[in-house]
């Protein structure tokens, strides 16, 4: 039964690949894109990778989707047309080249889903076996243990990879757009009547939802990204629905750079505290006299580190990438917080 | 589970997805814009509807049968807000039906 | 598995100096990376260009001192482990600072810190006010991935590194004032983003095959892996092509190197200082570490014939790079192509597999690094006084900025390998190794390259000191905040051509470490 | 060289990885790129999340079961980071996409060429022109 879903959620994703290539116009392709996301976060379900399923549903079908919409409102949307690059014999070779190669890498691996892969006896079981001894009896998600403790560092470093987008986009969008390019009837959503009732008891379920993400995450799959992610879709849902004004009046640039910084200092903080409690970066054993409390309340900063930083995050670059249709109302924000003490 | 719950799901689910197969068909057949809008706006209500109530039964009295209706309110609640939006939008920028259309109309109005 | 019961025991009480030092010490391979990471978003706090600068260069010369200390500690007592969160490897991640990483840790905080010393000067003009601390906070987490990636024992956490030091240098790069800055940087995100992902899917690989990540457990276990097998796994052999092409794409080895020329040429005149100096050999490093630790000198050049692709390309590398490098007329753009050739010495090195020429390729790792960091600070400097990059606005710069043009002189030497500059040393090792293999065309190839190192070079000087300046033109040297960083490079360049001891001593250390399995 | 039919996962996931990987080269437009890039990231994720897959397995949180059979949890810790790197590769560059489009009015390749070196192409480069400050 399962292998049938696969086969069919594998055929699915072939499809739609193709006409990611194939199609023109980018608002279509954008949405294909979505779509296949949402595929792929299908697929890994039946893979049991439900953690990342949930990422991948709320990341590539949800914010990335969001972002290029943005990004196809202020600039163009449909990709000119161009014979002679329509097929390109020489990027068919290098890729044939490379699948052909890769297929060949193949004949060496273990079966799909081969128990006796040896990935399956090497590390995985002390994870599964020891996670309650060793971190938290009351942490089943062993998802959450590995990525929040044994391979804490990793996730720092995932959260300094996403607060180093946000310094990269504030540092290329955050200044005053060259021209305006405001397209007629966008900003016209707010005028409407039937959006603002709906979205209105959506919101707040929504930012109740991803706080379940985030202090759910220990117990089933969930945690610090998603909750992030769905948090900030609720205020982007509110920034479309009411318009970016209000949204910003809320959470001016200034505030927004703040809070992003925040969630690294945060997961940053946790870490040094083991250092200064004599132990290594990183070690809650002694965050608390109990090292299993101690790694719950680790396990539990950290996590509300990556939350922070996640929702601000995108957040921010929702609001960039849509005020840059607009004459610089960032930039506006940041100078009235600098200007008053 | 009785046989009787068993199969007031099994059809539910069938029904469901039956309805999302005919819409399916129909967005591709339908003509234009404002037709094809009637059958996908049916996929997240009723198709959806149909497919999860009989989710529920499957899972009887528990936690994922709360979950199960949370996302069916969610979907009730955006669905047709969705469907309206895109309407609105769409006679926002003026795109009226396609010029054929329209003509006949022109042409049954002159008579 | 875990020391936390023995270290528990004395928890809470006070400590006293001498016992705090060495811990503090022990502290050090985890301070080195998490300092910089740390302030990066302190310096988006601060929110201001001055305090942001002060913190970002005080933390600057600060991990530069770690780093120093590390080396020091590494060449002393050998190779240090550091357990993050207290999870023994391979269960947790681990850092390993040896001699070979230490030394590349030593050359990548010394160079951000000597060109961030001269940068509020050359910074005025190129980013505005109101997004230097955007710039500080992209600078430190460039170093931050750098760092990582350099010290860390761990393979996917190279991945995690090497993508927030990517990502970081692609903003930075398009902070150039001329439009195809931002057209360098997409292209640059582009090729550099498929390196990284041909990288994560080669290590998917090798953790298919051994379900490990730690890079000398990986070592260990690919060996086990294989000896029992007649032939090579083939898994291992497509693995070892994804992590060549990806990392390759990083260093610029010469097919995958065509972001490199417009991303040095259209960043700032700091950025490229610093990218030029420390990204590619990171890079490089990582690539060494992939090839003689994980895969090993004996499966990587033994069986899979891996100095047989990259002999050629680098050979390749050195002369095409350098005769584009003759023809161009804009100095930025002259010192890339010269980079490429560079790079093609080390790759060179690398692919003889013998201690010369590893010991070649880890002191020009060193010496290329601090000559092009300075060639370019130096190309900052002129750019405040002539507002260009071009050759034909360069004329009588030598006479305008005699100092300045003095030290590009003293790089360029470098560059062609003059004896008593650092140049010359990494060249004769080279030849060493060449000779040593039996392969002498190689080494009279390693000389030719040098003639044409010798004619690019050789236009900027002539331009500088035998054309006349422009009439209005008077003499303005650089800002001496600039000129001094300048100077410390090009001073380093002569120094450790003079006195050689010391780096290739280090140098010959890493390298018997890489071929000896690299503990 | 044999080819199990077990390994009929990793050769769907290979043809969409080199369907990202084609789009990636061969498409012009500066978002089909990122598209591109996007579809590439996604399948490599899924070549791993396929390798941490046991038969008859479940996902990695512990229940009270004795028998149970988990599937592998370090692939997808590992992943849950590359999807992050991937949304921040994505914004980085749909933000580059976004300046370049108001430095050049397009997102078509050859027509920034175009705009940038004239119809001789780019071989027929000077120096740097200083023409475009940035926002």
């Amino acid at each position: 039964m399962l292998a049938l879903i696969d086969v069919v959620l594998l055929a699915f994703l072939a499809v739609t690949a193709v006409a990611i290539v194939r199609l023109r116009d980018l608002f279509a392709a954008v949405m294909v894109t979505g779509i296949f996301s949402l595929l792929s976060a299908g697929l890994f379900t039946v893979m049991d990778a439900v953690d990342v399923a949930f990422t991948e549903a709320s990341v590539g079908a949800g914010i990335s989707t969001i972002l290029m919409l943005a990004t196809l409102a202020v600039t163009q949307d449909v990709e000119k047309k161009r014979w002679r690059r329509r097929f390109s014999p020489l990027a068919l070779g290098v890729v044939v080249v490379t699948g052909a190669a890769l297929v060949y890498g193949t004949s060496d691996m273990p079966r799909y889903g081969d128990p006796d892969a040896p990935i399956h006896h090497y590390l995985a079981p002390h994870f599964l076996e020891h996670t309650p001894d060793e971190i938290n009896e009351h942490i089943p998600n062993v998802v959450t243990a590995v990525l929040a403790s044994y391979r804490g560092y990793d996730t720092f470093g995932e959260t300094t990879v996403i607060f180093t987008a946000a310094v990269m986009v504030l540092m290329l969008l955050g200044g005053a757009a060259t021209i305006d390019r405001r397209r007629p009837g966008g900003g016209r959503m707010g005028a409407n009547v039937v959006l603002r009732a709906s979205a209105k008891p959506l919101v707040p379920l929504i930012l109740l939802f991803a706080l379940y993400v985030q202090f759910h995450g220990d117990f089933g799959p969930g945690g610090g990204f998603q909750a992030g992610v769905i948090f900030a879709a609720g205020l982007v849902l509110y920034a479309l629905v009411y318009g970016p004004d209000r949204a910003q009046a809320i959470f001016t640039g200034r505030r927004l750079e703040a809070l992003v910084a925040l969630g690294v200092l945060i997961y940053g903080g946790a870490g040094v505290a083991g250092i200064v409690l004599g132990g290594e970066f990183l070690d809650y054993d002694l965050l608390a006299a109990d090292p299993q409390d101690g790694q719950h309340r680790g396990i539990f900063l950290v996590e509300l580190g990556v939350g922070i930083t996640v929702a601000a995050v995108m957040t921010t670059l929702f609001l960039l990438f849509t005020g840059r249709g607009q004459p610089a109302p960032w930039e506006d924000r940041v100078g009235e917080s600098e200007g008053t003490p | 589970m009785s046989v009787w719950l068993e199969a007031l799901s099994w059809l539910s689910m069938l029904a469901g997805s039956l309805v999302l197969l005919v819409t399916g068909l129909g967005v591709l057949t339908l003509p234009e814009y404002y037709s094809r809008l009637h059958a996908t706006s049916i996929t997240d209500t009723l198709g959806a509807a149909l497919v999860l109530f009989g989710l529920a039964v499957q899972a009887g009295w528990s936690l994922a049968t709360a979950k199960l209706v949370m996302v069916m309110l969610f979907l009730m609640i955006t669905g047709p807000a969705a469907s309206h939006a895109l309407v609105k939008t769409a006679a926002l920028h003026d795109l009226s039906l396609p010029p054929r259309r329209r003509q006949e109309d022109g042409d049954a109005g002159a008579d | 598995m875990r020391l936390a019961q023995a270290r528990r025991t004395g928890r809470w009480t006070t400590m006293s100096l001498a016992d705090f030092m060495p811990r503090l010490f022990g502290q050090l391979p985890a301070i080195q990376v998490v300092l910089p990471m740390i302030t990066a978003p302190l310096c988006v706090v601060l929110h201001r260009s001055r305090p942001a600068w002060t913190v970002t260069l005080a933390v600057l010369w600060t991990s530069f001192a770690i780093a120093v200390a590390q080396l020091q500690h590494a060449l002393a007592y050998g190779t240090m482990s550091y357990h993050v969160g207290g999870w023994a490897p391979p269960i947790g991640i681990e850092l390993r600072i040896g001699p070979l990483n230490a030394f590349v840790l030593v050359i990548v905080t010394a160079i951000a810190a000597v060109v961030l010393s001269g940068c509020r000067a050359a910074l005025i003009d190129e980013v505005p006010e109101s997004r230097h601390h955007l710039f500080f906070a992209g600078f430190l987490l460039c170093l931050t991935g750098l760092l990582g990636m350099t010290s860390t024992g761990d393979a996917f956490n190279v991945f995690v590194f090497l993508e927030i030091s990517s990502l970081a240098t692609y903003g930075l790069v398009a902070l150039g004032k001329n439009r195809r800055a931002l057209t360098a940087a997409f292209q640059y995100l582009v090729m550099g983003t498929l390196g990284g992902t041909f990288f994560l899917l080669g290590l998917g690989m090798l953790y298919m095959v051994t379900g490990t990540l730690n890079i000398i457990d990986l070592g260990a276990r690919l060996a086990a892996l294989d000896s029992g097998a007649g032939g090579v796994n083939r898994t291992v052999l497509v693995a070892l092509a994804c992590i060549v092409v990806g990392t390759g794409i990083k260093v610029a080895l010469f097919p995958l190197h065509i972001w490199l020329p417009n991303a040095y040429t259209y960043a700032p005149e700091l950025v490229t200082a610093f990218v030029a100096g420390a990204s590619t050999k990171v890079a490089f490093y990582v690539m060494a570490t992939f090839i003689f630790r994980i895969f090993g000198h004996e499966l990587a050049f033994g069986r899979l014939r891996l100095d047989a692709a990259l002999l050629p390309l680098a050979l390749a590398a050195m002369f095409i790079a350098s005769t584009v490098a003759i023809f161009e007329r804009d100095v930025k753009r002259l010192l890339a192509f010269s980079s490429l050739a560079q790079i093609g010495y080390m790759v060179l090195g690398l692919s003889f597999a013998s201690v010369a020429g590893l010991t070649g390729a880890v002191v020009h790792i060193f010496n290329h690094a601090v000559i092009k960091s300075g060639l370019f600070l130096a190309v900052a400097a002129m750019v405040i006084t002539t507002g260009s990059t071009r050759l034909d606005a360069l004329a009588g710069i030598g006479r305008r900025m005699p100092w300045t043009m003095a030290a590009f002189v003293v790089g360029g030497l470098g560059l062609i390998g003059v004896p008593l500059t650092t140049g010359f040393i990494s060249k004769w090792y080279l030849v060493l190794a060449a000779l040593e293999a039996g392969t002498w065309p190689v080494a009279v190839l390693v000389l030719l390259s040098s003639l044409l190192a010798v004619i690019y070079v050789w236009r900027v000087v002539e331009v500088a000191y035998f054309q006349a300046p422009p009439e209005d033109a008077g003499r303005r040297e650089a800002p001496l905040g600039l000129l001094i960083p300048v100077w410390v490079l090009a001073g380093a360049t002569l120094y450790f051509g003079v006195f050689t001891g010391a780096t290739a001593a280090v140098a010959r250390r890493a390298a018997e470490l890489l071929l000896g399995g690299g503990l | 060289m044999t080819l199990d039919p077990g390994l009929y996962n990793y050769w769907i996931v290979i043809l969409l990885m080199m369907t990202g990987l084609y789009t990636v080269i061969s498409r012009g437009n500066l978002v089909k790129k990122v598209i591109g890039l996007n579809v590439f990231q996604v399948s490599v994720i899924m070549f791993y999340v396929s390798m941490g897959k046991v038969e008859g397995g479940m996902a990695p949180i512990l229940v009270e079961e004795a028998e149970a059979v988990y599937s592998n949890p370090l692939p997808s810790v590992l992943m849950l980071t590359a999807i992050v790197v991937g949304v921040a590769t994505t914004a980085v560059a749909l933000a580059l996409a976004v300046r370049i489009h108001e430095a050049y009015g397009t997102l078509e390749e050859d027509e920034i060429l175009e705009k940038e070196y004239g119809a001789a192409g780019p071989g027929a480069a000077d120096g740097p022109v200083d023409d475009h400050e940035p926002g």
